[in-house]
């Protein structure tokens, strides 16, 4: 059996990280190797955190913010899609596979949707060989 | 009265929610208070609850921080187990004689280890859990109860009743603190004024034999089943059947059992939270078990709230709840196997039959005898409902001056209800007592703070195992075993409640005494907690911010509630990222600023009117702006209140009073164009009528901004003179216009433009409104035919009675529900409405000389622009969004900025007023304070990092970041970046931007998450990559 | 060791260009002084020592209490000679930025080892195979201290020669070096605001600037729409006086490395562009933003091609 | 038994490269070769970047002579991209190619070769080395160092950066000189030359009396040479002809950009760097001491024997005493320090003639520049001889292909045979020693490689 994709998770303190408390009150399940980490703000998350997440051992990173228009820092969530567009295009260059990254907007109220991208981005990972696992493998 | 006769503190009668509020608010803003409860705990009723809707919060949990403030706070009195006997004297100046009645266990004494229950011979039903579960003879109400002392039940003692016998407790109890010769004693209470937050009970439905309650025992109430779906209750949250503690297939919610009955019971009110929490648990329920059938059978579904419909529609199609509209009368056993038999009359008439396996009572609220009897007593005034009589217009005072009421016993309300009240209460007796603020009020200035930043980390491990939440699932004994070979750990605890006010204490002293300098509670979510354990820290004398939560319930033990080992093995690298985290934690001091004394009320209705009355009262400064040339706003249009009071006349007094305060300066014609600034120190640029331009200072704002009604687009609304909207139809009716005068038959349409696809929501307050005006069309005339054509009837509360009335009057409910809305022409010189008759089961056309609608309130469309300025959520309806739907309910998260009135949802008009002095209360309870301290939770520039590259300029939201220039020790002119504490928001945007981590946010320095990122992966790094 | 001997110091050479120790010699008088404090007992510009003569087996290389190692890791041979200084050296100081980070020679680590092989050594000149070279190149380009573990980075393409003299002699004391620590704008003089034009255009006419003027008149060149990476970039290049490129009037291209020690030029620029408002896909390629530390794995080639 | 001897690392070079000097059964020498291992790629990585950022990669190619790679590549990239520099901006250039080979002569001779004269070739390492002179010649040492200081911070001066260089852009130059630079600087320039004048006189007094005795032991060798001339056949450094010159004397001139048709590469299994050879001699290529084919070299000697003659009069002077002496073309491998302090003069000297062109201050400096498809071949003469960029780019101004030939390029083969024959000459019988194997090794010094 195939060990559960280790995934870090950002969540912005006003949504996403409300709304995982949201979804263990609702008690909705999702694969137990994700790891949260709160930030005041999904702008806050500097790409270099991303890259360090995905060079030290885990398998995927998640950036959850608020919907765009509902940051509560007016524009940070706008920010962290800029970063998110660079780091999936920096990732790449790095020899990184961009799938193993992403970027969710999600809002306090709905936990179905955090733990729906909690658990598409598990499953994609574990069904995914990414291009530099099989590159790693090839040249073994 | 005299000033000097004033006393500054005042009791407050009733520990539950409103109760609370009322003391928490008091409290802050100068008063001392005695908080009086009857039972061995504060809480009220809301401790029993499982979830609260419509935001599915777990009850305790959004709860218990605000039992902890109560339990803490230096300026409430607590006095548990407690009743008022009488109360003397007048507004200013009461003296109360309570009684308090004896524990039997010394609170000084007791640290609630529990041995004592747990070797208690006597077991007995334990009414916390509606006597499904057993207690001891010596109990806490509940595990997370403030104060957490243990009580003896004298009824149930075995001691108590048979001298001599047992006395295991007194023998057992290490502090000693068992007294059975504990005599209950009597005291007089000096106190300024009084708040009545006298709460309900339950409607009791084993006094009819009808729905088989107490007979069968598949019938529960719904305060049982919460019980049921609460982790904490007899089940630990398992949903099984009462009788054979099988799996429930098919489950039944009877409403309006106790409301809306004249016949079993004399409760003709409607208890207005009933439709509600059936939804809430039935949508428990389903989330849990969704192949679970449940079905809700009701008369009306009342669901009228803010964001109440969505949750009722949520419920209906996405949680496939069906809902049946028929009143149940009876319920009957089937076989042997403990089913029951229902039968009810569905949509087309016809008799059915259902089996279920459990049925569950909706019951409703009422009051308690005693506490009718107390109201009696002191000459409260009381409805025929049993409620305390109670104005519109002046929505917490009772019918004697100084006493004021909140919360169920002003009629059935739910808990934001009740917080407002408990709030407004707070805001009135502000007013009155304004002479006397900080006579009688303690501060105790916390213990010195000792500087732990320098010393080497000793981090303390609080686990928790939040009763059977946590260690339920999680193996709390491992992980406290595991957070011990930490690095840095110094000390480790495992607490059934951490958040309970004793635990408080025992972290006081675990961490004086093991010299802890950084704290980790491994519980439950920051965002509800982390505030109570903060104060805990600063009590410990260490800073508060050296804490860090490791979430392990929201977001461990319930998300991975099947997998124990999993969540096991997830809570110890919880506790391992927080412990990595907060080691790398700083001391941060708050930012003191002080206060300007003066509040900006944004709109001059109703609500505006009173919020800047109060505050006034309470002798601050107030700026009231209208944009338009008069006070008034929405209310202008009304004429009475649901009970029949005349509005104009109140309208009139209230301007007036407004108009003459000396402390309140109306802007007419005046709107806000612009607003800087923060709590305590906002900014505002006004533009006047005459396009001038000017700048207010003000410490707090109240918006108020009030709502726009509808402009009907259907039912020929425009096209046929004879089809008016409401509003329009009242005017039309005072002058008595031909049209009415002559007019012989009228119909009412409702929820014009409400609880559509477009504004899913209730307009609260039409039902009530078109339900007036048609008792007074036929009591002007009873020949005439008055038709109502309605989806559900939401005369919710007390005004239950006047649609009884209208019915018994002969005016003819049609509900258009089923079978679409009405069609309308015009025919000749009248209105031609065709109708489905859901009674006669046919076509029905009324030849109506009027129709009128009941159209739908709006969101102001100049919110948006006010919540940009001022940084404020809007909901998807357009109206201002609190900052928690339940228990802050004119917050916002911006503080200093409050909300009231039809700004925040449709209301009736003594909801806007009670909740305009709750904002009220808010505002001063901030002003009150002579300066207050801000969260430093800011960007902190690293002096050895960063070198002033500004590239964080640019992208701070706040324009908080500036290039401050000085001359170095050489005299030559640099620059460097500096960071305003005040505008600062904590966002971290600048955190992410700095390529030299120059620039981090406290409590979130990119060193902490990395740290916490390290840990989080510790046993995921990579393998050494393939070398040569 | 006798307490009058002065410590030995090392100086070696792996996958380098020479700049770094011509940058030790350009020190004049100041180098001339560091002889007073150190024998130098390795350093194959200067001093004829060899490895044991016709040895095929490790490098016999000379103990010494200070190791300077200029130059990443590319080969076999290379990793042989450094192992064995780490051995023999008490400190081992990453000398330039090739040994810190990679440097230039790094950026070969955007293509295998054999695709430059074949780029380089193209068929129709090929009148050898050149396979024996070949197999001694490791699969790329290598900081030293992904190889051995190393006590002090000394970054720069080349180092401030005073940097070096200084940062030798606090060894020789048995000091702590003091090393720059902040980015290239510490010192830099520019005018700088925080705002500035949302683009960047590649470098294909100067600067806006006054040549008659002090350079603390000059605008930011980031600020200025052209690709500086300073911000991203550690300082030290000149010293406390202004970094040199920006006394040339050209922007920064990040020679001495990230300005922490595990940041990533490519990225923190990128982000810093991102955070401006400014579209990245402006940056003719992106890759080269780690032309100077292309090692530590940054570099690799493209996935999508493999 | 046959057996292979080892100098490693060849020390007082710029780079890494060993000698094996293979014996046969009786210790005499069948081979001997150098071997220079650290190829890095650049012809490689080079490919995609902005062409315009060229300039500023490939001065990494050597950290001695960064000026050289800096400004053949920024001449390449302006044909790439047809952007033609100001006069200014020329000027700027050229004059930090002179500076550049000031401070490299002064290096090499003093720092690296000169040790070699100084001690005695069986002085032991330790001391024969910069380290030993500075004991020895304190007064010498300081002012070699204190010259070099100058010519450096001149270069700072102008050029903000002197290792690595920056300045010099596609299109001219980043920074113009201003009226009063140029002033300090002429008066520093007149310092310079003063030094090189007295620096040549006390050379041939303590150094090049050695050079026939040593000549003789190292053996000789006879090839070719190549170096740039103008129109007028005088000495040039940064700009001009390539001439070819037979080791005869004949001479064929071509334009920089038409080296692949005089000029080839080929490699070697022995060694990663490649080795150019005379193509328009039409010959092929052999390393035969005897009879070699094709084998050039480049480099000081080159240049002074290529040369008609040099258009600044104390250089020139010197040139007519060289060649009364020698003859041309000179064939002594260690000539090539003479001629290297001849070049010292000539570049001194060139530096005040620049300096003097008041259009060197001139604000416009740079011609703005248009990406564009194109190719472009930049040429200079560095201090290790004829230098050559030549890259191709795209419609977006992006290399796509590079081919450069470094000095020490062409010089490998020429190389190759010197360590063969001093070698053979010096080694007998499988006897060797240290000042043997440094002798060897004065061979390969005098290349400068």
């Amino acid at each position: 059996m195939k060990k559960e994709p280790i995934i870090i998770a950002f969540c912005c303190n006003w949504c996403s990280y409300a709304a995982a408390d949201l979804a263990g009150i609702s008690r909705l399940q999702y694969p137990g190797s994700i790891r949260i980490i709160r930030v005041m703000c999904s702008g806050m998350v500097h790409p270099d955190l991303v890259l360090q997440a995905l060079n030290k051992g885990a398998d995927g990173v998640i950036v959850v913010g608020c919907h765009l228009g509902e940051c509560h820092y007016l524009k940070g969530n706008e920010m962290a899609l800029a970063r998110a567009e660079i780091i999936a295009d920096t990732l790449e260059d790095l020899g990184i596979a961009a799938e193993r990254f992403q970027l969710v907007w999600v809002s306090s109220s709905e936990p179905e949707r955090l733990v729906a991208a909690f658990r598409a981005m598990s499953e994609r990972l574990r069904a995914g060989r990414t291009p530099e696992i099989e590159a790693k493998e090839a040249g073994q | 009265m005299s000033e000097q006769a004033m006393i500054g503190s005042v009791l407050v009668v009733g520990g539950g929610i409103s109760g609370m509020q009322a003391a928490l608010d008091l409290a802050d803003s100068g008063y001392f208070v005695h908080l009086v409860e009857k039972t061995g705990a504060i809480g009220g009723a809301m401790p029993q609850y499982n979830k609260v809707f419509p935001t599915n919060d777990c009850a305790m949990c959004i709860i218990s921080p605000k039992l902890v403030e109560c339990g803490r706070h230096p300026n409430i009195d607590i006095m548990t187990l407690t009743t008022v006997i009488d109360i003397n004297g007048g507004a200013g100046d009461f003296t109360v004689r309570v009684l308090e009645h004896p524990r039997y266990v010394d609170s000084a004494k007791c640290i609630a280890c529990g041995q004592c229950s747990s070797r208690c011979p006597k077991s007995v039903d334990d009414s916390f859990n509606i006597f499904m579960a057993k207690r001891k003879a010596i109990y806490i109400k509940y595990p997370q109860a403030v104060p957490l002392k243990y009580q003896i039940d004298p009824q149930a003692c075995i001691r108590l009743n048979e001298p001599e016998k047992c006395g295991i407790c007194a023998e057992i109890c290490p502090p000693g603190a068992i007294d059975f010769s504990d005599r209950g004693q009597e005291r007089y209470l000096r106190v300024g004024a009084v708040v009545m937050a006298l709460g309900f009970q339950p409607f009791d439905p084993g006094k009819t034999r009808a729905w088989g309650y107490g007979l069968y025992p598949n019938v529960v109430t719904s305060l049982q089943f919460e019980r049921f779906l609460s982790p904490g209750g007899p089940t630990g949250g398992v949903l099984v059947r009462p009788s054979d503690r099988q799996p429930v297939q098919r489950i039944a919610f009877l409403q309006c059992i106790g409301s809306r009955d004249k016949n079993r019971c004399n409760n003709e009110y409607c208890s207005t939270v009933c439709c509600m929490y059936a939804i809430k648990e039935a949508m428990t329920v389903k989330e849990a078990c969704p192949e679970v059938e449940v079905t809700i059978f009701y008369l009306d579904m009342r669901t009228p709230g803010k964001e109440f419909e969505r949750y009722f529609e949520q419920a209906r199609t996405e949680r496939n709840i069906r809902f049946v509209r028929s009143r149940i009368h009876g319920v009957e056993p089937k076989g042997q196997k403990g089913d029951l038999r229902l039968h009810y009359i569905n949509a087309h008439g016809r008799q059915v039959e259902e089996t279920v396996d459990l049925v569950v009572l909706s019951v409703g609220l009422e009051t308690p005898d005693a506490m009718v009897r107390l109201a009696e007593k002191i000459g409260i005034h009381m409805t025929p409902d049993r409620f305390a009589s109670i104005s519109a217009f002046m929505p917490v005072h009772t019918s004697l001056q100084g006493i004021f009421t909140c919360g169920a016993f002003n009629g059935p309300r739910d808990i934001p209800q009740s917080v407002i009240g408990g709030s407004a209460a707070a805001a009135s007796v502000a007013a009155l007592l304004n002479p006397v603020r900080h006579s009688l009020t303690r501060s105790l200035p916390p213990p010195p703070e000792q500087d732990v930043s320098r010393q080497e980390p000793r981090i303390g491990v609080f686990v928790c195992h939040c009763g059977t939440n946590i260690a339920g699932v999680v193996d709390v004994e491992e992980v406290a075993a595991y957070a011990a070979t930490l690095p840095q750990v110094a000390h480790v605890a495992r607490n059934l409640f951490t958040c309970s006010q004793d635990t408080q204490d025992l972290m006081v002293q675990q961490i004086r005494e093991k010299r802890l300098n950084r704290i980790v509670v491994a519980a439950c979510t920051p965002k509800t907690h982390e505030p109570l354990f903060r104060k805990t820290l600063k009590s410990a004398g260490i800073n508060e911010y050296l804490i860090e939560m490791a979430n392990i319930r929201n977001q461990n033990a319930w998300v991975h509630s099947q997998e124990p080992e999993l969540a096991t093995a997830k809570a110890k690298d919880l506790v391992r990222m927080a412990v990595a985290k907060v080691s790398g934690q700083t001391a941060r001091k708050p930012l003191r600023i002080s206060i300007a004394p003066s509040v900006l009320v944004i709109g001059g209705g109703v609500a505006g009117m009173t919020s800047a009355l109060n505050l006034a009262e309470q002798g601050y400064q107030v700026y009231l702006i209208e944009k338009t040339q008069q006070l008034g706003g929405n209310a202008l249009h009304l004429y009475q209140t649901w009970s029949g009071e005349h509005v104009p006349r109140f309208l009139r007094e209230l301007r007036e009073a407004v108009q003459q305060h000396p402390l309140i300066e109306v802007c007419y014609t005046s709107t806000i164009v612009a607003a800087g600034g923060h709590v305590g120190n906002f900014t505002s640029l006004i533009r006047t009528g005459t396009n001038r331009k000017r700048t207010i200072d003000h410490g707090a704002v109240i918006i108020a901004t009030g709502a726009k009604r509808y402009i009907p687009e259907e039912f020929e609304y425009g096209k046929i003179p004879k089809v008016v909207a409401s509003i329009e139809f009242d005017k039309l009716h005072m002058h008595n216009e031909t049209r009415v005068a002559n007019g012989k038959s009228f119909v009412f349409i409702q929820c014009v433009g409400s609880r559509n696809r477009q504004r899913p929501y209730c307009s609260k307050s039409c039902c009530t409104h078109s339900i007036q005006s048609a008792i007074k069309l036929k009591k002007e005339a009873p020949d005439r035919r008055i038709y109502i054509l309605y989806r559900e009837i939401r005369t919710y509360g007390q005004r239950e009675r006047i649609y009884n009335q209208a019915r018994e009057m002969g005016i003819v409910f049609i509900n258009y529900e089923q079978h679409g809305p009405p069609r309308i022409r015009k025919a000749d010189n009248n209105v031609l409405v065709e109708v489905w008759d859901h009674v006669l089961h046919r076509p029905l056309e009324i030849r109506a000389d009027m129709v009128i609608l009941a159209a739908a309130i709006l969101a102001n469309p100049e919110a948006v622009a006010l919540a940009t300025m001022f940084k404020l959520p809007l909901n998807r309806d357009g109206f201002f969004e609190e900052a928690h739907a339940k228990l802050r309910p004119v917050e916002f998260h911006v503080d200093g900025v409050f909300v009231a009135g039809l700004a925040h949802y449709p209301k009736p008009l003594e909801e806007s007023i009670s909740q305009a002095l709750a904002a009220a209360a808010k505002a001063g309870r901030l002003l009150s304070r002579k300066e207050i301290a801000l969260e430093p939770n800011i960007a902190l520039v690293d002096p050895d990092r960063c070198d002033d590259c500004a590239l964080c300029l640019g992208v701070c939201p706040y324009q908080a970041i500036k290039l401050a220039e000085y001359r170095d020790g050489e005299g030559v002119l640099r620059k460097t970046v500096t960071v305003d504490r005040i505008l600062c928001k904590g966002c971290g945007i600048c955190q992410g931007t700095c390529p030299k981590r120059g620039i981090d946010v406290a409590g979130f320095t990119t060193a902490q998450l990395e740290a916490q990122l390290d840990a989080a992966l510790e046993a995921a790094a990579p393998a050494e990559e393939g070398r040569p | 060791m006798s307490e009058t001997r002065r410590p030995r110091l090392c100086c070696h050479w792996l996958h380098a260009c020479s700049g770094c120790e011509l940058a030790l010699l350009n020190g004049g008088d100041l180098f001339l002084g560091l002889l007073q404090l150190v024998d130098i007992v390795h350093f194959p510009l200067l001093l004829d020592y060899k490895y044991a003569s016709g040895a095929e087996g490790k490098p016999d290389l000379p103990a010494a209490e200070i190791g300077l190692v200029s130059g990443g890791v590319a080969s076999k041979n290379q990793l042989e000679v450094l192992r064995t200084l780490r051995g023999q050296c008490r400190i081992l100081v990453a000398f330039g930025t090739c040994a810190s980070h990679g440097g230039i020679p790094a950026l070969r680590n955007q293509w295998t080892a054999e695709q430059t092989w074949n780029t380089v050594f193209q068929e129709d000149e090929r009148s050898c195979s050149g396979e024996f070279e070949y197999e001694k190149w490791l699969d790329r380009v290598y900081a030293i201290d992904e190889q051995v573990e190393v006590d002090l980075l000394l970054p720069g393409c080349p180092p401030r020669p005073e940097t070096i003299v200084a940062t030798v002699a606090a060894l020789a004391a048995g000091h702590q070096p003091q090393l720059a620590e902040k980015s290239v704008c510490e010192h830099c003089p520019t005018v700088r605001t925080g705002t500035g034009r949302m683009s960047v255009r590649r470098f294909l006419a100067n600067a806006d600037y006054d040549p008659e003027a002090p350079v603390d008149s000059m605008r930011c060149l980031l600020e200025q729409g052209l690709l500086c990476m300073g911000p991203v970039t550690v300082g030290g290049c000149g010293g406390r006086e202004m970094p040199l490129c920006i006394r040339a009037r050209v922007p920064c291209r990040g020679c001495y490395g990230p300005v922490r020690r595990q940041g990533n030029q490519l990225l923190d620029l990128l982000n810093v562009l991102a955070s401006k408002g400014i579209d990245h896909r402006a940056i003719v390629d992106r890759r080269s933003l780690l032309r100077f530390s292309g090692a530590h794995g940054l570099l690799k080639p493209n996935i999508r091609e493999g | 038994m046959p057996q292979v001897i080892s100098i490693q690392p060849v020390t007082r070079i710029e780079g890494q490269a060993r000698i094996d000097i293979h014996l046969d059964d009786a210790g005499q020498v069948a081979d001997a070769r150098l071997a220079i291992d650290a190829l890095r790629g650049f012809e490689q990585f080079v490919i995609g970047r902005p062409a315009e950022e060229i300039p500023r990669i490939v001065s990494r190619i050597c950290g001695i002579c960064p000026w050289m790679h800096h400004l053949a590549a920024a001449k390449a990239i302006d044909c790439c991209f047809a952007a033609t520099p100001p006069p200014a901006g020329q000027l700027l250039r050229e004059l930090c190619h002179v500076l550049a080979h000031i401070h490299d002569k002064i290096l090499h001779f003093f720092f690296l070769a000169a040790p070699d004269f100084i001690f005695e070739p069986n002085s032991d390492y330790s001391v024969r080395n910069l380290m030993g002179l500075v004991q020895r010649q304190p007064e010498l040492a300081a002012e070699v160092v204190r010259m070099r200081q100058l010519g450096l911070a001149m270069l700072e001066r102008i050029a903000g950066k002197a290792t690595h260089p920056v300045a010099a852009v596609v299109g001219g130059f980043a920074k113009p000189m201003t009226e009063q630079e140029r002033q300090g600087l002429l008066a520093d320039g007149r310092v310079l030359l003063d030094f090189a004048c007295r620096a040549l006189d006390a050379a041939k007094k303590q150094v090049f009396v050695r050079f026939a005795e040593e000549e003789t032991a190292l053996g000789a060798i006879r090839t070719g040479f190549l170096g740039t001339v103008d129109d007028q056949g005088n000495l040039r450094f940064y700009q001009g002809r390539l001439r070819l010159m037979r080791p005869g004397g004949d001479t064929i001139d071509f334009a920089p950009s038409d080296y692949d048709r005089y000029l080839a590469e080929r490699t070697e299994p022995w060694s990663t760097a490649k080795m150019v050879y005379a193509r328009a001699w039409n010959e092929g290529f052999s390393l035969d001491l005897e009879a070699p084919r094709g084998v050039y070299r480049v480099n000081t000697l080159a240049r002074i024997n290529v040369c008609d003659r040099i258009a600044t009069p104390l250089a020139q002077a010197e040139l007519e005493a060289f060649r009364a002496r020698f003859g041309r073309p000179a064939q002594g491998a260690l000539l090539a320090h003479w001629a290297r302090l001849i070049e010292l003069v000539y570049a001194c000297e060139r530096v005040l003639e620049l300096l003097a062109d008041q259009r060197i201050a001139e604000p416009l400096v740079r011609t703005p520049a248009e990406p564009r498809a194109g190719r472009g071949c930049g040429q200079v003469e560095a201090p290790r001889g004829t230098l050559i960029h030549d890259f191709t780019t795209d419609d977006n101004g992006c290399i796509v292909r590079a081919n450069l030939i470094v000095g020490t390029t062409h010089n490998i083969a020429p190389m190759n045979m010197s360590v063969h024959r001093a070698a053979s000459t010096l080694i007998d019988g499988g006897r060797v020693d240290a000042a043997l194997l440094n002798r060897i090794e004065m061979a390969v010094r005098a290349y400068d490689p």
